[in-house]
């Protein structure tokens, strides 16, 4: 049973219909008042925002219980609620979300030119939308955001993207899109066996069978893991964060992706606890893959946000790993990791973002020495890069060092590897910040000038959370504790796959 | 009295002879008549049938049957004068701008 | 308020001053802050290892850092007699250095920059020695490491520099690699990262293995445990196989060789092994591990040294040797001397590092022996504090090296390690090559005549006062640091292993009085002949010494390329890495196979679809006749089917 | 002789009259908008008599009005709205404003309803060659354009040799039972278990070719790209929806009451139709460069889709594929109501890189197409999803996951050609500039279908219960 909104209004119903809202009325917008669009836009994010963060202080720590809950019919012919609400592992995604947005109107302010009006519209759709996943907790609300968002994203990366964009965009699109109707057969056989509802909670409160969760298990994974990316479903990613706009590539990392690594949490392995249990040690294996590869990707990269983009590939590596070793310090490190990666990945992409601004090159050997024309730029450039390597201090650590506890817990070679992620992750992002910042200076970044008021105002908000999550982790981590408590105990509630795993699992230990 | 069979192996026959004439010849009229010749076959079975169940309705569907032919006889050439004024033939494989 | 918080974040303050407000407002005036904080901090931490010495240690919890199911550790402060040393070490060794650096940096365009790299880098070093659980403990290791990241790489528009920075945070990531999981290892088997819960509960492990299957090899626990931390400490204090940072470290301006890579953060390993006594010392394989890397390092870093050319180089490979002494000392179980000598080493190795940046301050950055000589008279002060530097390093009697290095050498001789008598030798052996190296030095620097280019003469100065004095105040600490140790033998009272051994323990060496009166005397002979050696072949007019490197033109080859250690790292590691990456994994796997897959499925797609569209001809008969086979074959399967 | 109960029958006889009436009007009327609006009035005239109208059965069972019937008369009658909006301004572009245009499209709808109410075989058939003779001169009426001509001619040939299959059938099943009424057939079916009758099987295997002709299922499906591609944009709109539905109204009525107690041998027949329907019309899709022939196989494939509510048979499939029936008509009108704009003196607008950079000129009708775009694919919140979803979950409910699966996968296929638009409208540059034969009424039909394609894809909860109440009665 869900606890009373503390709130009194619907606050995730407006949070999710706010951007839509400031979406309609720049559809009124005349195309020529530019600067109105931009304004309203940036309102409408803030608004958001400031909404979002009652979530973030009235959020009961004390219970797994879903807060600030709305219910309401929509369809009773098929039994369909409309139904939010939050606990602790979604109700920080939702502040990434409208913090994210926020930022990408900000770092859009002069980059995007063209077709601005459909730029702002689909960003705060899409803004609408992201909250919806994460707030859903029926089933076919949940599919409605998961899939809704693909349109505006489509929109982002092939209107404002890069030069290959439309190929970029057609290879996300359709990637997503088989991934997901998988995922929607696999919806409507759980609506059958669970007794004919779409209310994720009730689901996840039956045992179906372990053949039954089994094929389920795999028909969402195809969903999940393409969005994540796991190995070796990954390759739109490179190729949709490297041609999308600044935006579209923030949004892509930050929020994005992290719903393949929700999806796992909130429905795989709820739903299919049997199943999840039984598939740890190919989960765990893809994981691995995928931290290993991806960083070893990332040392043959020439393009600037392409190697962002693969580097992102080996910390959801993480991130699934840590969701899948199946214990308290992998699952809360996976969260963890998953805010930290939008962090940190989004400011990266926020700040190659600042100087593509500048250059229109995403080509490493186009820049150099960077640090001494842009000095600001090049130490928050820094403090990211220091985040996404996990040092000690800042918020990747926290989240690394718990999966890989975690994965260590549940098979040592699984935590041995992931920790070999973190020397070629090291070595990559060095080696692209000696490249853009240090040596001479090239003759193509000479003479630029430093960042911005506006654009320092966006990435701070990223430099507060990178040391905040590193310093004070427990802030975050409190929001999670029962949560997964409660995801844990449903796991190990025993059943038919239970022995199986333990096999498995001593096998490999 | 002729068994019933032999008016079904007929119009089966005529059937079938009716499909054939329909995908050889290239001519519309002929194939228009093949046509023609394919609901007559499903005339005598239909008469056949009603007769043998000493039932009316197969005969009304066959006045049915007749009318309908008129019409579209009335339609098709039509169709085929006016096809035949913009491309001055009556071939069938002459007609193909659209394909693929 | 506890008054030792201040002695971290003060320096903390002073970075977040200077890296906030320093380029636009402080500049040049970078230093005050800094050393104003660092100077705070040596007064709050005198009194502190004042309170320490009369029995008030400190381990107290300043909040719960990360705490996630059974898994939970603090941000937590422990000073203990071992922690009192190392603020010693650190915040003195600190002061004089940031004092010295306003000198002899002064007019960089990076200036603040550097300043509030300073304080970080004491900041970072003081979390790591003050921490009260190892998770802190690799805060303050990876910290110091990015510090020096920053330093190495200071002249970042220079690329080796780049190149060097890179290359020791990525080497030290190898060491920690190892050391964060023996980190996971000892919260799974102990279920705390606090150092008084884990050691009070390390024993419990005895006799437990750990079984790697996948190599079907068995290791005793707190071995692997042990050896994983050990790790750490090899990449860190750059032993073997990692020490090929700490040469290339040099890049980075002098006082940061001085401060990080001699002084401190390079005996951080040292401190941590010398910390974790009660896990190594339960487990005789770890310690002798220890022992064994730490003689072979010194032994092979002091042959390195004997060849090579560029003075901070030559200093840098006299680091690694002597911090192989240091583990040579732990691993035979005497960490009160493995910590003693890294107390002496800090002042006279930092010392000898600014004597060689008041070098080449004169020199104009000039780093090559060969085109030195005779600076003696132009700076006197830089040459007798080096000279003092020198002696102690030498082991010479009466100056601080001589105590420190004494005690080792004593203790692995006379202890029950196994291999005692084995690094014994080894470690005598490297007095003796230490001596002649630190000597070529000083001769072929500072005697001779001078040998470089007439400008560089008419340049020659001695260095400001902000520069000597830190140097004569080092130079106290190298001669006099010594005797807060001095031995039994000699009448003193060995104060300093009496104040540690609440933490380290103490080992007794088992043997006579003549005994430790012969290996002293070995020790000092080896020394002394060390420095008699060098002066007859560099001091004496021929050239001895390049007549020795002919006709032993292999060995000297050999050494001047440093064992071919770096080439070999980078054909055997870094190219192949590199070469699978472009054109394995990004050429085949990723954009043949994968990338084959995602695009060859819709491509076949595609094609399908146009040959598919040709069945779609326009004639009529052959639509009919598809209607008409499709139906046959409609009505064949169903009557086929019944 | 009582005069029988005709009141069922009112929609239909007053739409006959109508019918006539406007080809009277036609010589009287000049300006042809009038007719126009006269036909839409006509409709909505019908659509109450519909609402208002009396169910029940006529002349003996022959003539069935019920809640089935009456939601398939519904799509019908609003694709001839829609249609006859879209139509409006693009008749005067092509030159061919007759009166007879819309005569000829009341009278193909009344053929659709009586196809819808048959109750008899005999029905149904006056009913469907009433629809398909008047869609054949429709499909013709640019008489000077020879794509046209060719469009009507072989819609003409392969539509009367379909109906001779469908009479052969007939009068097999008549042979057999004796009879030709629907229900007097599964009666007699089932009384005495001639079910497995080859000649029964051969008969409902004649049903499924003249049917799947209808509703151009694979392999019957090769008139279909031909005939949208050759006929004018507005009838290619207006065939791709009503005699489609109508095709699917006598399909299942046919199929799940006469044939109902075969269920389980013909529906080993339809699936893998159903299956070759979706393949070949995503598949070829993608290769096609003139949009009316890209919508062509599109509507191919989506009647593969509606076809998995009939395999799944049993009232939530029916409702399912009446459900998606009913959507389609807006999203495919929509669509081609965007197609038709693009038509304008001296300019053809049918190719589909003539789409490129119309965003960039016509934001709003480029809006409107991605809606309707993205609709046909079936990604929420469009109708078009809601119809595969109820679709998918009828299917799932008969025990039919595996061919759910497979429809997904070919919606997926579908979504790289549906892109492939949107695509050429906003990431691409405008290579001319591409005017729009915009007008209030096309406007009017763009607003309704958008509108319809947005609201049902949020609140599906009204389009679905009358679809099941439609059911109820079946």
């Amino acid at each position: 049973m869900p606890i009373e909104n503390s709130l009194g209004f619907p606050v995730l119903s407006t949070l999710i219909f706010l951007p839509v809202v400031g979406a309609a009325i720049i559809l009124l917008i005349s195309r020529k008042q530019e600067s109105l669009i931009k304004s309203v836009a940036l309102l409408t994010s803030i608004a958001a925002f400031l909404l979002s963060i009652p979530l973030f202080t009235d959020f009961d720590k004390s219970t797994h219980l879903m807060q600030f809950v709305e219910k309401r019919q929509w369809i009773p012919s098929w039994n369909i609620m409309y139904s939010l609400g939050v606990d602790g592992i979604s109700v920080l995604f939702v502040l990434l979300s409208t913090l994210v947005t926020i930022l990408c109107v900000l770092i859009s302010w002069n980059a995007v030119k063209t077709k601005m009006k459909e730029f702002y519209i689909s960003l705060l759709i899409l803004e609408g939308a992201m909250i919806g996943v994460f707030c859903s907790l029926d089933f076919f609300l949940f599919y409605i955001f998961w899939e809704a968002m693909l349109i505006p994203m489509y929109l982002l990366i092939g209107v404002w993207g890069g030069p290959n964009r439309v190929y970029a965009a057609i290879k996300f699109f359709l990637y997503t899109l088989v991934g997901s109707v998988l995922m929607l057969v696999g919806i409507i056989v759980l609506y059958f066996y669970g007794g004919r509802t779409f209310d994720i909670l009730q689901l996840a409160t039956r045992n179906y069978p372990y053949e039954l969760q089994f094929w389920l298990f795999w028909a969402f994974f195809a969903a999940f893991a393409v969005k994540v990316p796991m190995f070796p479903m990954h390759t739109w990613l490179p190729d949709a964060h490297t041609e999308a706009p600044t935006a579209g590539s923030v949004v892509l990392a930050a929020v994005l992706i992290k719903m393949g690594a929700y999806g796992f949490l909130r429905f795989s392995i709820p739903l299919f606890p049997e199943a999840a249990r039984a598939m740890t040690v190919p989960m765990m294996v893809l994981s691995v893959i995928a931290i290993i590869y991806g960083a070893i990707v990332c040392l043959a990269q020439t393009d600037l946000k392409r190697l962002i983009a693969y580097s992102s590939v080996s910390h959801m590596g993480f991130v699934t790993l840590g969701i899948f070793a199946m214990n308290v310090q992998g699952l809360e490190g996976g969260i963890l990791q998953m805010l930290n990666h939008g962090v940190v990945t989004g400011a990266l992409f926020l700040s190659v973002g600042v100087i593509y601004e500048r250059t229109h090159s995403r080509e490493i050997s186009d820049y150099g020495g960077v640090a001494t024309v842009l000095p600001i730029y090049a130490a928050f450039f820094m403090v990211f890069t220091l985040a996404s390597i996990g040092l000690p201090g800042l918020n990747g650590f926290v989240g690394e060092f718990l999966i890989i506890l975690g994965g260590f817990t549940a098979s040592k070679w699984a935590g041995a590897f992931a920790a070999t992620g973190i020397i070629i992750g090291a070595a990559y992002m060095l080696w692209l910040y000696q490249r853009v910042f240090f040596l001479q200076t090239n003759q193509k970044v000479a003479g630029l000038h430093d960042m911005n008021m506006r654009e320092i105002i966006t990435l701070v908000p990223m430099i507060v959370l990178v040391f905040w999550i590193g310093i004070y982790p427990n802030t975050f981590l409190s929001f999670m504790h029962p949560s997964v408590q409660h995801l844990l105990e449903r796991v190990y509630s025993g059943g038919q796959g239970a022995t199986y795993a333990g096999q498995i699992a001593g096998l490999i230990k | 009295m002729i068994p019933l069979n032999w008016y079904l192996w007929l119009s089966a026959v005529v059937f079938i002879v009716g499909v054939a004439g329909f995908l050889t010849r290239r001519n519309i009229i002929i194939m228009f008549m093949s046509i023609e010749l394919m609901l007559n076959a499903v005339n005598i079975s239909l008469v056949s049938f009603s007769s043998f169940l000493n039932d009316m309705r197969g005969e009304v569907l066959v006045f049915f049957v007749i009318a309908v032919a008129a019409s579209e006889a009335a339609i098709g050439l039509g169709i085929i004068i006016a096809l035949f004024r913009n491309r001055a033939t009556a071939r069938v494989d002459e007609v193909n701008e659209m394909r693929g | 308020m506890d008054s030792y918080l201040l002695i971290p974040f003060l320096p903390l303050a002073a970075f977040l001053i200077n890296i906030l407000f320093g380029r636009k407002l402080i500049r040049d005036n970078a230093h005050w802050v800094s050393i104003l904080a660092v100077l705070g901090s040596w007064v709050v931490s005198v009194i502190t290892v004042e309170g320490v010495l009369h029995g008030n240690t400190v381990n107290r919890d300043l909040y719960a850092w990360i705490s996630s199911g059974g898994f939970k550790v603090s941000v937590g402060f422990l000073i203990d007699p071992l922690t009192a040393v190392m603020l010693v070490v650190v915040t003195t060794c600190s002061s004089l250095i940031h004092i010295y650096s306003a000198g002899y940096m002064h007019g960089d365009k990076g200036y603040y920059r550097f300043f509030s790299y300073l304080s970080l880098f004491t900041f970072s070093m003081l979390m790591l020695v003050m921490a009260n659980n190892f998770l802190q403990l690799y805060f303050g290791w990876e910290a110091v490491g990015l510090c020096s990241y920053f330093l190495i790489g200071f002249w970042y528009e220079k690329k080796s520099a780049s190149d060097a920075g890179k290359k020791a945070f990525i080497v030290n990531r190898f060491g920690d690699f190892g050391f964060g999981i023996g980190v996971i290892m000892i919260f799974l088997t102990l279920g705390t990262l606090h150092y008084d819960a884990v050691f009070a509960s390390v024993k419990n492990l005895i006799g437990q293995t750990v079984t790697i299957h996948l190599l079907g090899v068995q290791i005793d626990l707190i071995t692997f445990i042990a050896l994983l931390l050990f790790c750490g400490a090899v990449g860190k204090s750059a032993q073997l196989p990692l020490h090929v940072w700490l040469p290339d470290a040099m890049e980075g301006p002098t006082p940061v060789s001085a401060l990080i890579h001699a002084a401190t953060m390079v005996t951080a390993g040292v401190f941590m092994v010398a910390r974790c006594n009660p896990i190594f010392s339960l487990s005789p394989v770890a310690m002798n591990v220890v022992a064994v890397v730490g003689a072979v390092t010194a032994l092979f870093a002091g042959t390195i040294a004997l060849v090579q050319n560029d003075i901070k180089r030559i200093i840098a490979y006299s680091t690694v040797s002597q911090l192989g002494y240091m583990f040579l000392a732990c691993g035979v179980g005497a960490y009160t001397a493995g910590v003693f000598h890294l107390y002496t080493h800090a002042f006279f190795k930092a010392l000898l590092f600014l004597c060689a940046g008041s070098v080449m301050h004169a020199m104009a950055g000039e780093l090559d022996l060969q085109k030195m000589g005779g600076l003696k008279k132009h700076m006197p002060v830089t040459y007798w504090t080096m000279l003092i530097a020198s002696l102690s390093i030498a082991g010479v009697p009466g100056f601080a090296g001589f105590f420190s290095k004494d005690e080792i050498l004593w203790l692995a001789y006379s202890g029950p390690s196994p291999v005692g008598k084995f690094v014994w030798a080894i470690g005598t052996f490297v007095a003796f090559l230490t001596a002649f190296y630190s000597f070529r030095l000083i001769f072929r620097v500072f005697h001779g005549k001078f040998r470089g280019s007439h400008e560089q003469e008419h340049h020659l100065h001695e260095s400001p006062k902000v520069m000597t004095v830190p140097l004569m105040l080092l130079c106290v600490g190298a001669v006099a640091s010594g005797w807060v140790g001095v031995p039994q033998l000699l009448g003193g009272g060995a104060h300093f292993t009496e104040f540690l051994k609440p933490v380290l323990g103490h080992l007794e060496g088992e043997g006579t009085r003549s005994e430790e009166w012969m290996v002293m005397a070995i020790s000092i002979i080896a020394g002394l002949s060390g420095i008699g050696l060098a002066a007859f072949v560099y001091l004496r007019e021929g050239d001895l010494a390049a007549k020795i490197a002919q006709n032993f033109s292999f060995v000297h080859r050999v050494l001047w390329n440093k064992y071919y250690v770096d080439e070999l790292y980078d054909a055997v590691i870094v190219k192949p890495t590199i070469w699978t990456a472009k054109n394995v994994i990004v050429g085949v796997t990723d954009g043949k196979i994968i990338e084959g897959v995602v695009n060859g499925v819709p491509r076949l797609i595609g094609r399908f679809s146009s040959r598919l569209r040709n069945i779609q001809t326009g004639m009529v008969q052959q639509y009919a006749a598809v209607m008409a086979i499709g139906a046959f074959f409609v009505i064949a399967a169903v009557l086929l089917w019944q | 002789m009582p005069m029988p109960d005709i009141r069922p029958l009112v929609p239909e006889i007053v739409m006959a009259c109508l019918a006539m009436l406007v080809l009277i009007l036609d010589l009287v009327v000049k300006r042809k908008g009038i007719i126009a609006v006269i036909t839409m009035i006509s409709a909505f005239v019908v659509f109450y008599a519909l609402f208002g109208g009396v169910r029940g059965e006529a002349f003996s069972g022959m003539f069935v009005s019920d809640g089935y019937s009456v939601f398939f008369k519904i799509i019908f009658l609003i694709s001839l709205v829609l249609t006859t909006l879209i139509s409006v301004r693009y008749i005067e572009i092509e030159k061919v404003n007759f009166g007879e245009y819309y005569s000829l499209m009341l009278f193909s709808t009344l053929g659709m309803m009586v196809m819808a109410s048959a109750g008899d075989i005999i029905v149904l058939y006056l009913g469907l060659e009433l629809m398909a003779l008047s869609v054949y001169v429709l499909a013709g009426f640019f008489r000077h354009d020879t794509r046209s001509n060719e469009a009507s001619l072989k819609y003409f040939l392969l539509g009367a040799f379909a109906s001779a299959f469908l009479l052969y059938a007939t009068s097999m099943i008549y042979g057999l039972t004796g009879t030709t009424n629907l229900r007097a057939i599964a009666q007699y079916l089932a009384t005495h278990g001639i079910e497995d009758n080859p000649a029964t099987m051969l008969s409902v295997m004649l049903f499924v070719v003249a049917f799947g002709f209808k509703i151009a299922a694979a392999p019957f499906h090769m008139w279909a790209p031909d005939v949208y591609e050759g006929a004018p944009t507005s009838v290619t709109a207006f065939m791709s929806v009503g005699p489609k539905a109508a095709g699917f109204a006598v399909f299942g009525r046919v199929f799940l009451i006469a044939f109902g107690n075969l269920q389980i041998n013909w529906v080993g027949i339809l699936i893998p139709i159903a299956i070759l329907t979706m393949a070949v019309g995503n598949i070829i899709a993608i290769s096609q460069t003139n949009i009316k022939r890209m919508l062509a196989y599109s509507s191919i494939a989506h009647a593969g889709y509606a076809m998995i509510g009939l395999v799944s048979g049993g009232s939530e499939g029916v409702a399912s594929m009446m459900n998606y029936l009913f959507i389609y008509a807006f999203m495919n009108i929509g669509a081609f109501a965007v197609v038709i704009m693009l038509r304008t003196e001296g300019f053809k607008g049918e190719n589909i890189t003539d789409y490129e950079g119309l965003a960039k000129s016509h934001p709003l009708a480029s809006a409107l197409m991605l809606v309707f775009m993205f609709s046909l694919t079936g990604i929420p919140p469009t109708a078009g999803f809601v119809g595969k979803f109820y679709l998918f979950l009828a299917a799932v409910n008969a025990g039919y996951t595996w061919l759910a699966v497979v429809a997904v996968l070919f919606s997926a296929i579908s979504a790289y050609f549906y892109l492939r638009i949107v695509m050429f409208m906003y990431m691409k540059e405008p290579k001319g500039e591409v005017k729009l034969s915009a007008s209030s009424s096309t406007g009017i039909a763009l607003a309704v279908t958008a509108t319809a394609v947005l609201v049902i894809g949020v609140l599906p909860s009204g389009v679905i219960n009358m679809a099941r109440a439609a059911v109820l009665g079946f």
